[in-house]
C-alpha cells in the first residue's frame, strides 16, 4: 500500500476497518463531518449503518407495488378478453365471464410480475451488474471486503472531499488502513 | 393364488360377493404377477396379437403423428377424378343400396351405404317386414368381415394359386367322370339353401348327376325344430307373431337374440310391452329355460331348470291347459312338486286367460318333442293363426342335418365319395361332431373342393380351395325368415377374386362358368313369366315387363308378394322350366330332385334317455357363442370384442356355472377346469353365472380356432377351449354324464365390467306395472333431482335446435347391436384382449348390466342399460379441459375436439359415467391398406393420445342441417336417426329436437317413468332414460322383486 | 436484536466463530480440489437414476400413455401421483426462507439456502410430470400458454390444469430469483476466495459485481423482504391451486373443501420431511454441526409434528363429513379407502403419517439425528401413499358401478418415479459441490462480532 | 490485478442483457413469421399439376360456368373434380391434336385417371362444406379469388383457422345476392353498405354461436 505513488484519477480514499461498530462509528462521523458522497462496505448488512447514514430508498416498494397491480390487470384481462371477446364458448354452461374461476391466474401473475419488480428494480437501482468498479483496485478490499473486513470510502467527488485533509480524517477515525482509490 | 384364499375372502366379505369380479377377490402379488405373465406388456406392445401393428411402424406413426398437431406442413396430396363419372353418383355424397346378408341360408335384408364405391356402413331394410330399419349384431360386423385382411385371398390348388379357368377345367373333367356312374360318387355339402336361384341350380345339378347326394349341415341349426316340423309336412315352421301376444312361454326359447326372426320379434315384443300415453298395457313374459338368456333377462317371471327338464315342464303345462301330449317321461321327481306344480298352475291359468293372445315358444336347441308340445299348447289355446303360423318351411329340401351329414362320413368312410364339394364356409373339420371324425374320414375322398371366405382348417386339408364372394361382393337371392325373397347385390367388385357358391356349383351344369347375375336374373326371369310364386308391385297389381319388376326388385331389395303369409311356397327345389310355360313346375324333376330323405335320427328322441344318464353327473349344455356364434364370426375383431351377454367377457369362450355349483367345486371365474364327457375332453375357463341350472355347466361354441386369421386364432393356452370337442351327433345341444375338475391353471379374462350390483345407487330404476299405475312418482322417488335453480350462474338458453335422446330400458333386451353399429358407424378401433382387460375398450355405446336378486332362489332379475355419452348441459368434461377440446355447442351437443385435445385425461376422470375413451396407444390400425376404404368418411379418424366419446353421430346432424338449410326448412322429427337407434332392433333409442314438443323424443321424455342418471350431480344429461317396468303375475310375485335395490 | 427471553434457546451456530472461520468453513467446501467419496457415489446414483428417466420418458413418447397402467376410468396414474409429491416437498424451501424470515426466526439462515436449492429441484422433477403425463409434451407445451395464434383460440381458463401452468411456473420463477439474489452476496464472496482467475470471473459475472456497499445492502433488504412477503401467499397458493385439481372435479374423494388447508399442511409436512432427509447426512458428511445445530433439527422435529397433526385432522374430517353428509357416494368413498381392495395403502399411510410422527413429542427422539432421519423417511413414504389414495381409491370406484376399475402401474411408472428421484439426487449433490449450501453472509450475522455495541438494529 | 474485469466490462454486461432480450424477440417473431409464410400455408404457392390448365382461360377468356366442371358443388361437401370426360367434352372437337393436351387424351384413351395435386387442402379434421357455403350467398371468388385470373391455379387465402373463424363470426361482409355468387367480377356495391346485413336475415344464416362451435367444422 505505497501511497505516495502518483495517481491519475482518484475516485476517493477508503479505510479499513475490522469490526462493525468501527466502521458504523466512522460513517455517524463522516456524515457528522458533512461528507455526504461516501459509501461504507461490509460482508453483511449491517442496519444502524443504514440509520447513521440516512440511507432510505422507497422506490423499491414503489416499484413491487406497480408491478403486482400491472400483473392483476393483465390476468384479469387476458382471461376476460380471451373467455367473452376473443371466442366466448359454453363451456359447462358457464357464463363466459365466470369471474370466480378466474381469481387463482390472476393471483399468480400478480406475484409474478411484482417478483420481476422487486429483484430486477433492486439490481437496477444497484447499478447492477456493475462487474468493473473502482473500490476493486484497493487489493485488500478485493481480498476481504466480501468476507471479514468493513470499508468506508469517501469519494472524490464530495464537494467536502479534500486529499489530504480526508485522509487524515479517515486516520482519525482509527481506520486500520488509509489508502487511496484509483478511478 | 389359491382357492382358499379367495374363498376366505369370500366367507370375510358379505352379500353378493359372487358378482364382484376375480380380480377383485384375487388381487394378491401372485395374481398380479401371475396376470403379467400372461400379459406381459412388453409382449403385447413388441407383437400385438393382431399381429399388425409392428413396433417400428407404430414408431414412426407416432413419430408422425408429432407433426400432427404441431405448426408442420400440411403433406400434399392428390385429387384423382374418375375419367367417365357414374350417373347417379354425387361425388362426397353417400349412395344406398338395397341387399341382404345372409345368415346359415336365411336373408337379412339391409341397406348399404356406399361412399364413392365402398361399402361402408350396414342398416337394415325399413321397407322390409322381416327388418323394418334394425339389423342384428352378425349383420352390423359384416362391413368387417367384407375388408377382412385373413380372408382367402385366391383359389389354390394343394396350396398352389391357380386361375378360375384351372379350376374350372378340373370340376369339369370331374364332372364328366362322373357322369358315367350318374354321379354316384360326387358328393356336395352346404347349409340349408333359401336361394330359389341357388336351389334350381342345385336341382339341376342333382336332375343331371341323379346319384349325386346333396347333403346339408349347419352346426347351429335346429334338427329339433326342422324334425318337428317335417312330421307336420309340408307346414310345420312357426312364425311368431309377437304384436298379437298378452302371455308369453318360452320353453328355453330366446327368441329375442337368436334366430332368424329375432329382429322383427324384438321389434313386435318391444312394442307390445311399451307403456306409452296411449298404451296402458304390457304383455306378459314367462321364461322357462336352462342357459340363462337375454329372452330370460327380459322375463317377468323366469324359472331355472335343467335343458332334460323342461320337456317334462311343457308336458306338463300342456296336460294343464288340455293339450294332448305324447307320452314321455313328466316333470323331475327330484324336485318338490310344490315349485313347478305352483307355476305350472299360475302360467296354465294365465294362457287360458289369453287365449287366442297367448303364445308357448319351444327353444331351437330343444328336441322335437318339445316343438311338438309346443304347437299342441298353441293348438289347444287356439294361438294358431293368431299369434303363431304354421307354413312351409323357406329352406330348399329341409332335412335333418345331423343325420344328413352322418350320411355323408359314413359314406366318405366307405370310400363311395370320390368327389366332394363343401360350399359356403360351414368349416366341418372344425364343428362336426367329434364322433364322426371328420377330419380323418376327409382323407379318403379322392378330390375335395372347400369353397369359403378364410382358409380354414377343413380349407386346410382340402385339395381345391376357391374364395368366397362376400354378400356385398355377389349376386344372389336368399329368403328371409318370413319368406320374403331378398336380393343380394354386389356394392364392390370382388376384392380377393371370391366366387359365390351358386358360380361354384354351375360348374357342375350344362352351362358352367355362368357369372352370379345371368344366374340370378335367368332366374327370375323364367320365374316372373311363370313359376310357383305371385308376383305383385307394392300396389297388389302385376309388373307389366320383367324390367320394370326386376328395377322394382333390385330398388326394394325384396320380391314383394313372396312371403309365406302373402302365399308364398316352399323355396322350389326344382328346375323351372326354360319356356314360360302356365302352370306349376313339374313334378318329376321336384321328385327326382328331392334329396335322400334321411329316417329321424337319434337327436330327435328326448336325450336324457339317449345321454345314458345312468352314470348320472352334471348336465352338460351347449350354445353358440353370442358374438362368435359356431366360430364363423372367430375373426371378426368387432364380434370378437363386443362384450358378451350378461357377462361382459369378451375375446374369450367361458363354461358357465351357477355359483353355487362352483362354491362346491370350490371353482372361481377364471379357474380353468377339464370337461370330460363321453369319452372326450376339453378345457374351458368357468364364469359363474347365477340363474344358471344348479347341475349343468353350458359350453359356448366357437372358440379354439386354429386356423381362423390373425384376429380369431386361440392363443396357445386357449386351444383346448372349444366346445366342439365335446360335442357328439346324438347329443348335439344337452346331455347328462359330465364330471368337470378343477386343473388349478388360471386363465385371465378380458371383460368389460366387474361388477354388475347397483350398490343401491339405482342407475337402472324399476317398478312392477302395478306399482307405476298406482303411484308414477315411484321412478322420480328412486334418485334425486336438484331444483335447475340450485346454482349461482344464470342458465344457457339453447335457441334453434336442443339435441336429446331418450333411452327406453324397458325395451333393451341388451342385444348389443348399438355398440356394433357404432363401432361401424364413428371408425372406432378394436383394441384387443390386453388392451380390454387393462379397461381401455373403445365402445362409445357400452351396454350396463346389472343383477338384482339372491343367490340363492333362482328368480334372478338382469337390467341392460345402454350408456352413451349424457351430452350433460353443466359437462364437468368441458370444465376441466385446459385447451377447450371438448365445449358445448350451441344445440346442447358435448362437442370433442380431436385435433385440439392434448390427453391430459381430465375430463374422463371428472366424467361421472365414464363415457369418455382415451386412444392410450395408437389404436387405429394405419397400416392394413385394406382397412381404409371401410371407414367412414365422415368421421375423423382418431390417432394416439386423444380422448374420444360419442357425438350422437354429429356427423349425421351436420348433414342434415346442411341438407335442411339448402330446402329453407327445418330438420324433420326422425331425419337424424343415430347410428345407435337406427340399428336397435327393439326401438328402446329416440333421438330428437327437445325444442320441438311434437317430437318423438319430447313426449318421451313428458313420461313420468323417465328419468336421468346420476341428476343428483346435476349434470343435467341429454340422454335420459325410461324405467324398466315389469308385469309379474301376482300368484308367482317373486320374492325378489324387492331387491333391486333402492 | 430481540429482547433476550426469559428461555435462551440454544445458539444457532456453535460459540467460537468469526467471520473468517465461518467463510472458510463453508466456501471451502465449494473451493477446495478435495471432496469425500460418498459425493462421487450420491452423483453416479442420480445420474444412473436420471439415464434411467430418460429411457422411461423416450419410450413414452414413442408409445404413448399406453404404457403406462392408466386406463378408463383411473386416467391418472403415478404421473399425476409423483407431480403433486414432488410440488409438495418443493414447498419446504420457500417456506422456510421467505415465512420463517417474515417471523424472524433466525435460525432458518443456516437451512434456508439447500432448502431453496431442494425447492427448485423438485419442482423441476414436479413440473415434469404434467408435461409428459400427456405422452405428447409437444402439444401441451404450445397449446397451454396464452399467446395469439393462427387458430384464434385459447387456453381455457376455467381448468385448474390451466392454473397449474401459471401456479407452478411463477412458483419456479420466484423461487430461483428468490434462491439467486440469496446467493448474490456469496457468488462474491466466492470471487474474492477462489485462486484462478477463469473461476473468479466466473463467479465475478454471477455476482454482477455484488461490493457489499451500504446503499445496495439497504435496497437489497428491501427487496429480499418484499420478495419473502410475496413468496409467502404465493407457496400457500400453489398447493391450493393443485389440491384443486382434485376439488373442482366431481368425484367423491375429491370434491371436499377441506383440500386446500390440508394439501398446503402436507406441503409443509412433506417438506420438512425432505429437508430433514437431506440435512441429517449432510450435516455428518460435511462436518455443518456448528451451523446445523440440534436447535434445528429440533425445530424442524416440531414443525412436523404440529403439520402432521394437521393432516392427521384432515384424514379424519374427510371421514366425518362423509358420515355426517349421508352421501352414499363419499360414504361408499371412505369405505372402500379402509376396506376396499387398497386397504393396504390406506393403513400404510396412516401408520407413516400419523402414527410414526407421534414419536416427536419425546425431545429425546426429536434430538436424535438418526431418528429424526427415520421418521422423515416414514413421512416422505406417506405423503406419497396420501396421493395415491386420493388419485387412484378415488377414481377407481366412482359413481356407476359398471365402470369400477382397475390400477396397477406398470415398470414404466416405477421407472419414472425412481427415475424423477435420480433426477432429483443429481441435482443437489451437483448443487453442494459448487455453490456455498449455506447461506455465508446471513451466517456471518450469526457471529457474535457482528453485533455493533449500543447499536439499535438487529 | 486484484480488478478482474477491464472497466468497459460494465458497458458489455449491460449491453449482454439488452442484446438477449433482443436476440428473443427476433428469434419469436421468425418462427411466427414462418408459421404464417406462404412457405407454411401454400398461401400463393403454384404446385405442379400433370398439366397446365388455366382457369384464367376457360373461365376467364371462354366464360365457362364454374358448375359445368365443378358439378356437385351445390349438393355435396366436395365440389367435385372434372371427369376426363367432361375435358373432353370440348377437346374431342378443339385442339384435337395440341400436344399439351396429350395428357387428357391418353387419360381418355387408356381409361387412366388424371392425377391432380391438391391447392386448396384442409387437414382431415376440418369438414368443409361447399354446398352450404354456395347456398348461403357465399361466392367462389370469396374464397378462392379471381379464378378467372388465375393462369395456374393457386391458393389464394391462407385457409388458417382464425381466417375460416372470422367469417364464421361475421359473415354479413362476405356475402352476396345467390345469382351472383359464380360471377367472379362481381364487387360489392359501394352504394348499397347494408346488403350484407339484408343477406344475413334473407337466407337466415345461423348466428356465431353455431356458426363457431366446434362441431360445426370438426367432428
Amino acid at each position: 500500500m505505497e501511497t505516495k505513488r502518483p495517481v491519475a484519477a482518484l475516485y476517493g480514499v477508503m479505510a479499513e476497518f475490522d469490526d462493525t461498530t468501527a466502521l458504523v462509528e466512522a460513517a455517524r462521523r463522516a456524515y457528522a463531518e458533512g461528507y455526504r458522497k461516501f459509501e461504507a462496505y461490509s460482508p453483511f448488512p449491517i442496519h444502524d449503518l443504514f440509520e447513521v447514514m440516512h440511507i432510505r430508498d422507497k422506490r423499491v416498494g414503489l416499484l413491487v407495488l406497480l408491478g403486482g397491480l400491472t400483473g392483476m390487470c393483465t390476468g384479469l384481462g387476458l382471461q376476460a378478453w380471451v373467455s367473452a371477446i376473443a371466442y366466448p364458448l359454453n363451456i359447462a354452461g358457464r357464463p363466459y365471464l365466470s369471474w370466480p374461476m378466474f381469481i387463482p391466474v390472476t393471483f399468480e401473475l400478480t406475484i409474478l410480475f411484482a417478483a420481476f419488480a422487486a429483484v430486477f428494480g433492486m439490481f437496477g437501482l444497484n447499478g447492477l451488474p456493475m462487474p468493473y468498479h473502482p473500490v476493486f483496485n484497493v487489493e485488500r478490499f478485493a481480498m476481504h471486503a466480501s468476507q471479514d473486513r468493513f470499508y468506508l470510502a469517501i469519494e472524490a467527488n464530495d464537494p467536502k472531499f479534500d486529499r489530504t485533509a480526508t485522509r487524515s480524517f479517515l486516520q482519525s477515525l482509527g481506520a486500520k488502513d488509509v489508502s487511496d482509490v484509483e478511478e | 393364488m389359491n382357492s382358499t384364499s379367495i374363498k376366505s375372502r369370500l366367507a370375510g366379505s358379505h352379500g353378493r360377493v359372487y358378482w364382484r369380479s376375480l380380480g377383485e377377490l384375487a388381487d394378491t402379488p401372485e395374481f398380479r404377477e401371475y396376470l403379467h405373465r400372461e400379459f406381459p406388456e412388453q409382449a403385447s406392445e413388441w407383437n400385438d396379437p393382431k399381429g399388425r401393428r409392428q413396433f417400428l411402424k407404430l414408431m414412426s406413426a407416432s413419430l408422425a403423428l408429432a407433426g400432427v398437431g404441431a405448426c408442420t406442413k400440411q403433406p400434399t396430396e392428390e385429387i384423382v377424378p374418375y375419367v367417365r363419372q357414374p350417373e347417379d353418383l354425387v361425388p362426397g355424397r353417400p349412395l344406398f343400396f338395397a341387399s341382404a346378408i345372409p345368415f346359415s341360408g336365411v336373408a337379412h335384408p339391409v341397406l348399404v351405404e356406399s361412399h364413392m364405391g365402398h361399402p361402408t356402413k350396414i342398416e337394415g331394410n325399413p321397407e322390409h317386414q322381416a327388418s323394418l330399419g334394425a339389423t342384428d349384431t352378425f349383420t352390423q360386423a359384416a362391413i368387417l368381415g367384407l375388408y377382412d385382411p385373413d380372408r382367402a385371398g385366391a383359389i389354390t390348388n394343394r396350396g398352389e394359386i391357380k386361375p378360375w379357368g384351372l379350376f374350372l377345367s378340373a370340376m369339369l373333367s370331374a364332372g364328366s367322370q362322373q357322369k358315367g356312374r350318374q354321379g354316384g360318387g360326387l358328393r356336395f355339402l352346404s347349409g340349408p339353401i333359401t336361394s330359389p336361384s341357388m336351389a334350381e341350380v342345385m336341382a339341376s345339378v342333382l336332375a343331371a348327376f341323379p346319384q349325386a347326394k346333396w347333403h346339408q349341415y349347419d352346426p347351429m341349426s335346429s334338427d329339433g325344430a326342422r324334425a318337428a316340423a317335417l312330421a307336420e309336412g309340408a307346414v310345420g315352421d312357426p312364425i311368431y307373431h309377437f304384436d298379437k301376444a298378452d302371455v308369453v312361454v318360452t320353453l328355453d326359447a330366446d327368441f329375442l337374440t337368436c334366430g332368424p326372426g329375432s329382429v322383427r320379434y324384438q321389434k313386435d315384443f318391444a312394442t307390445q310391452r311399451r307403456i306409452t300415453e296411449e298404451r296402458k298395457e304390457m304383455s306378459r313374459l314367462y321364461a322357462i329355460e336352462s342357459t340363462p338368456t337375454l329372452t330370460g333377462a327380459k322375463a317377468d317371471h323366469r324359472l331355472a331348470m335343467k335343458a332334460s327338464e323342461i320337456e317334462g315342464f311343457g308336458r306338463q303345462l300342456a296336460g294343464a291347459v288340455g293339450a294332448p301330449a305324447p307320452a314321455g317321461p313328466s316333470a323331475r321327481a327330484t324336485d318338490p312338486a310344490s315349485v313347478i306344480g305352483k307355476w305350472v298352475a299360475a302360467i296354465s291359468k294365465d294362457l287360458q286367460a289369453h287365449r287366442g293372445r297367448s303364445l308357448v315358444i319351444a327353444g331351437d336347441y330343444q328336441p322335437a318333442s318339445v316343438h311338438t308340445l309346443a304347437r299342441s299348447i298353441n293348438q289347444a289355446l287356439g294361438n294358431v293363426g293368431s299369434t303363431v303360423t304354421y307354413g312351409p318351411s323357406v329352406e330348399a329340401g329341409p332335412t335333418d342335418h345331423a343325420a344328413s351329414l352322418a350320411d355323408l362320413v359314413r359314406a366318405m368312410d366307405a370310400g363311395q365319395v370320390e368327389v366332394l364339394v363343401m360350399l359356403g364356409g360351414l368349416n366341418p373339420v372344425y364343428s362336426a361332431p367329434v364322433d364322426l371324425k371328420f377330419a380323418d374320414k376327409l382323407k379318403k375322398v379322392n378330390l375335395s373342393v372347400y369353397h369359403g371366405l378364410y382358409v380354414d382348417e377343413t380349407a386346410f386339408l382340402c385339395h381345391w380351395n376357391v374364395p368366397d364372394a362376400h354378400p356385398l361382393e355377389s349376386w344372389g337371392d336368399a329368403r328371409s325368415f318370413d319368406g320374403t325373397v331378398t336380393i343380394t347385390q354386389p356394392l364392390i367388385a370382388p376384392l380377393y377374386d371370391g366366387h359365390s357358391a351358386v358360380e361354384v356349383l354351375t360348374t357342375f351344369t350344362s352351362q358352367p362358368d355362368r357369372r352370379g347375375n345371368a344366374i340370378l336374373k335367368d332366374h327370375w326371369t323364367r320365374a316372373f313369366a311363370g313359376g310357383p310364386w305371385t308376383i305383385r308391385s307394392a300396389d297388389g297389381q302385376p309388373f307389366k315387363n320383367f324390367d320394370a319388376f326386376w328395377r322394382r326388385a333390385l330398388h326394394d331389395g325384396f320380391i314383394r308378394g313372396t312371403a309365406i303369409a302373402d302365399g308364398g311356397p316352399a323355396t322350389p327345389l326344382s328346375v323351372m322350366p326354360a319356356v314360360p310355360a302356365a302352370g306349376a313346375p313339374a313334378p318329376t324333376t321336384q321328385q327326382a330332385a328331392t334329396p335322400p330323405v334321411t329316417p329321424p335320427p337319434a337327436t330327435t328322441t328326448p336325450p336324457q334317455s339317449a345321454a345314458a344318464g345312468a352314470q348320472g353327473g352334471l348336465e352338460l349344455i351347449f350354445r353358440p357363442d353370442p358374438t362368435v356364434w359356431d366360430g364363423r364370426f372367430s375373426n371378426n375383431g368387432w364380434l370378437q370384442e363386443l362384450p358378451k351377454p350378461l357377462t361382459k367377457v369378451t375375446w374369450d369362450a367361458t363354461a358357465w356355472v351357477n355359483p353355487q355349483l362352483a362354491r362346491e367345486r370350490g371353482l372361481e371365474d377364471g379357474d380353468v377346469i377339464e370337461l370330460r364327457y363321453r369319452g372326450n375332453t376339453a378345457r374351458m375357463p368357468i364364469f359363474r353365472v347365477p340363474g344358471h341350472p344348479q347341475q349343468s355347466v353350458t359350453v359356448f361354441f366357437g372358440y379354439g380356432r386354429q386356423k381362423a386369421g390373425n384376429v380369431g386364432n386361440a392363443p396357445k393356452n386357449a386351444e383346448a377351449f372349444n366346445a366342439f370337442l365335446l360335442r357328439t351327433s346324438d347329443a348335439p345341444w344337452f346331455g347328462n354324464g359330465l364330471e368337470i375338475a378343477k386343473t388349478g391353471e388360471r386363465y385371465p379374462l378380458a371383460a368389460t365390467q366387474e361388477h354388475h350390483v347397483m350398490e343401491g345407487r339405482a342407475p337402472v330404476r324399476v317398478a312392477t306395472l302395478e306399482e307405476y299405475r298406482k303411484d308414477p312418482k315411484i321412478i322420480e322417488e328412486q334418485g334425486e333431482t336438484p331444483p335447475r335453480t340450485l346454482t349461482m350462474y344464470p342458465e344457457y338458453k339453447y335457441e334453434g335446435y336442443k339435441w336429446g335422446m331418450a333411452i327406453d330400458i324397458g325395451s333393451c333386451t341388451g342385444c348389443s347391436a348399438c355398440t356394433i353399429a357404432c363401432v361401424a358407424e364413428n371408425n372406432i378401433p378394436i383394441v384387443g384382449k390386453e388392451e380390454v382387460a387393462m379397461g381401455r375398450e373403445m365402445h362409445w355405446i357400452r351396454v350396463d348390466h346389472y343383477f338384482a336378486g339372491t343367490e340363492d332362489d333362482n328368480t334372478v332379475e338382469a337390467y341392460h342399460q345402454p350408456v352413451p355419452c349424457m351430452q350433460c348441459e353443466n359437462a364437468p368434461c368441458e370444465l376441466v379441459c385446459p385447451v377447450a377440446a371438448t365445449t358445448h355447442s350451441s344445440e346442447g351437443l358435448n362437442d370433442m375436439v380431436y385435433n385440439r385435445c392434448v390427453g391430459t385425461r381430465y375430463c374422463s376422470n371428472n366424467c361421472p359415467y365414464k363415457v369418455r375413451r382415451f386412444n392410450f396407444l395408437l389404436y387405429q390400425d394405419w397400416d392394413t391398406q385394406s382397412l381404409y376404404p371401410m371407414r367412414n368418411p365422415d368421421v375423423s379418424v382418431r390417432s394416439r393420445g386423444v380422448m374420444e366419446k360419442c357425438t350422437y353421430c354429429v356427423q349425421r346432424i351436420n348433414q342434415a342441417r346442411i341438407d335442411a338449410k339448402r330446402e329453407d326448412r327445418a330438420i324433420r322429427d326422425g331425419e337424424v336417426l343415430t347410428a345407435c337407434q337406427q340399428v336397435c332392433p327393439s326401438d328402446a333409442i329416440v333421438f330428437g329436437n327437445l325444442n320441438d314438443p311434437n317430437s318423438q323424443v319430447s313426449k318421451l321424455k313428458l313420461q313420468e317413468r323417465n328419468y336421468g342418471v346420476l341428476e343428483t350431480l346435476n349434470t343435467r344429461p341429454r340422454t335420459t332414460y325410461l324405467a324398466v317396468l315389469r308385469n309379474p303375475n301376482p300368484e308367482l310375485e317373486p320374492a325378489s322383486r324387492s331387491t333391486t335395490e333402492h | 436484536m430481540k429482547a433476550e427471553p426469559v428461555y435462551a434457546p440454544p445458539p444457532v451456530i456453535e460459540p467460537g466463530h468469526t467471520f473468517q472461520t465461518v467463510t472458510e468453513q463453508i466456501a471451502g467446501i465449494v473451493l477446495t480440489r478435495r471432496h469425500p467419496y460418498s459425493w462421487f457415489f450420491g452423483l453416479f446414483v442420480g445420474f444412473m437414476g436420471s439415464m434411467m428417466l430418460l429411457m422411461a420418458v423416450t419410450w413414452l413418447l414413442i408409445k404413448g400413455t399406453g404404457i403406462w397402467g392408466v386406463n378408463i376410468p383411473i386416467g391418472w396414474g403415478f404421473a399425476i401421483i409423483n407431480f403433486v409429491w414432488w410440488i409438495g416437498i418443493g414447498h419446504a424451501g420457500t417456506l422456510i426462507s421467505a415465512i420463517l424470515l417474515l417471523l424472524k426466526q433466525d435460525w432458518r439462515t443456516s437451512i434456508n439456502r439447500f432448502a431453496e436449492a431442494m425447492t427448485l429441484f423438485a419442482v423441476v422433477c414436479a413440473g415434469l410430470f404434467p408435461l409428459i403425463h400427456t405422452g405428447r409434451p409437444w402439444l401441451a407445451a404450445y397449446w397451454l400458454l396464452p399467446y395469439p395464434n393462427t387458430m384464434g383460440i385459447w387456453p381455457q381458463f376455467r381448468s385448474p390444469l390451466i392454473w397449474d401452468v401459471f401456479a407452478v411456473s411463477t412458483y419456479l420463477t420466484v423461487s430461483l430469483l428468490f434462491w439467486y439474489v440469496g446467493l448474490v452476496p456469496d457468488l462474491a464472496t466466492l470471487r474474492d476466495r477462489a485462486k484462478s482467475l477463469p473461476i473468479r470471473r466466473l463467479f465475478g459475472v454471477l455476482s454482477l459485481g455484488w461490493r457489499g456497499a451500504a446503499r445496495h445492502w439497504e435496497r437489497y433488504e428491501e427487496a429480499y423482504l418484499l420478495l419473502a412477503g410475496l413468496s409467502t401467499p404465493l407457496v400457500l397458493s400453489v398447493h391450493t391451486v393443485v389440491s384443486f385439481d382434485f376439488t373442482i372435479g366431481i368425484i367423491p374423494g375429491w370434491h371436499s373443501t377441506i383440500f386446500p388447508p390440508y394439501f398446503v399442511a402436507g406441503a409443509i409436512y412433506a417438506g420438512f420431511a425432505m429437508v430433514l432427509t437431506l440435512a441429517v447426512p449432510l450435516r455428518a458428511l460435511y462436518h455443518l454441526e456448528d451451523f446445523l445445530t440440534m436447535r434445528h433439527l429440533e425445530n424442524m422435529g416440531k414443525v412436523m409434528l404440529v403439520t402432521g397433526l394437521i393432516v392427521g385432522y384432515g384424514y379424519v374430517f374427510e371421514a366425518f363429513f362423509a358420515w355426517y353428509s349421508s352421501n352414499i357416494y363419499e360414504q361408499y368413498m371412505v369405505y372402500n379407502r379402509m376396506f376396499g381392495p387398497y386397504w393396504p395403502f390406506y393403513w400404510a399411510l396412516i401408520l407413516c403419517n400419523i402414527v410414526m410422527p407421534q414419536l416427536l413429542w419425546k425431545k429425546s427422539i426429536r434430538t436424535s439425528p438418526a431418528m429424526l432421519f427415520f421418521i422423515s423417511m416414514f413421512v416422505n413414504v406417506g405423503m406419497w401413499l396420501e396421493r395415491f389414495e386420493i388419485v387412484v381409491t378415488s377414481l377407481h370406484r366412482d359413481f356407476l358401478p359398471s365402470s369400477w376399475g382397475w390400477y396397477w402401474p406398470t415398470r414404466w411408472d416405477i421407472m419414472t418415479f425412481f427415475g424423477t428421484i435420480g433426477l432429483f439426487v443429481m441435482l443437489f449433490f451437483l448443487f453442494i459441490r459448487v455453490l456455498p449450501m449455506i447461506s455465508i453472509f446471513e451466517m456471518r450475522t450469526m457471529v457474535p462480532a457482528a453485533k455493533v455495541k449500543g447499536g439499535k438494529a438487529h | 490485478m486484484s480488478q478482474i474485469f477491464h472497466r468497459t466490462t460494465n458497458i458489455y454486461s449491460r449491453l449482454s442483457i439488452l442484446a438477449a432480450i433482443v436476440l428473443a424477440a427476433t428469434l419469436g417473431g421468425g418462427v411466427a413469421l414462418l408459421h404464417l409464410s406462404g412457405y407454411n400455408t401454400n398461401q400463393n404457392m403454384y404446385v405442379e399439376q400433370p398439366l397446365q390448365f388455366s382457369h384464367a382461360h376457360h373461365v376467364g377468356g371462354e366464360g365457362i360456368d364454374c358448375r359445368y366442371c365443378h358439378t356437385s358443388v351445390e349438393e355435396s361437401a366436395f365440389a367435385n373434380i372434372p371427369p376426363t370426360k367432361t375435358c373432353m367434352n370440348c377437346h374431342s372437337q378443339l385442339w384435337t391434336n395440341a400436344p399439351i393436351l396429350e395428357p387428357v387424351r391418353a387419360s381418355f384413351r387408356d381409361n387412366k385417371p388424371l392425377r391432380w395435386t391438391r391447392v386448396h387442402d384442409l387437414p382431415d379434421f376440418v369438414y368443409f362444406n361447399h354446398s352450404i357455403h354456395v347456398r348461403k350467398g357465399v361466392g367462389c371468388a370469396t374464397c378462392h379469388g379471381r379464378v378467372d385470373k388465375m393462369p395456374l391455379m393457386y391458393q389464394q387465402a391462407n385457409l388458417q383457422m382464425n381466417w375460416c373463424v372470422n367469417c364464421h363470426r361475421n359473415p354479413a361482409p362476405n356475402l352476396r345476392p345467390r345469382d351472383q355468387v359464380y360471377n367472379m367480377a362481381w364487387e360489392r356495391p359501394a352504394n348499397d353498405p347494408g346488403l350484407g346485413e339484408r343477406l344475413l336475415k334473407e337466407y337466415n344464416i345461423a348466428g356465431p354461436g353455431q356458426l363457431t362451435s366446434c362441431s360445426t367444422c370438426h367432428r
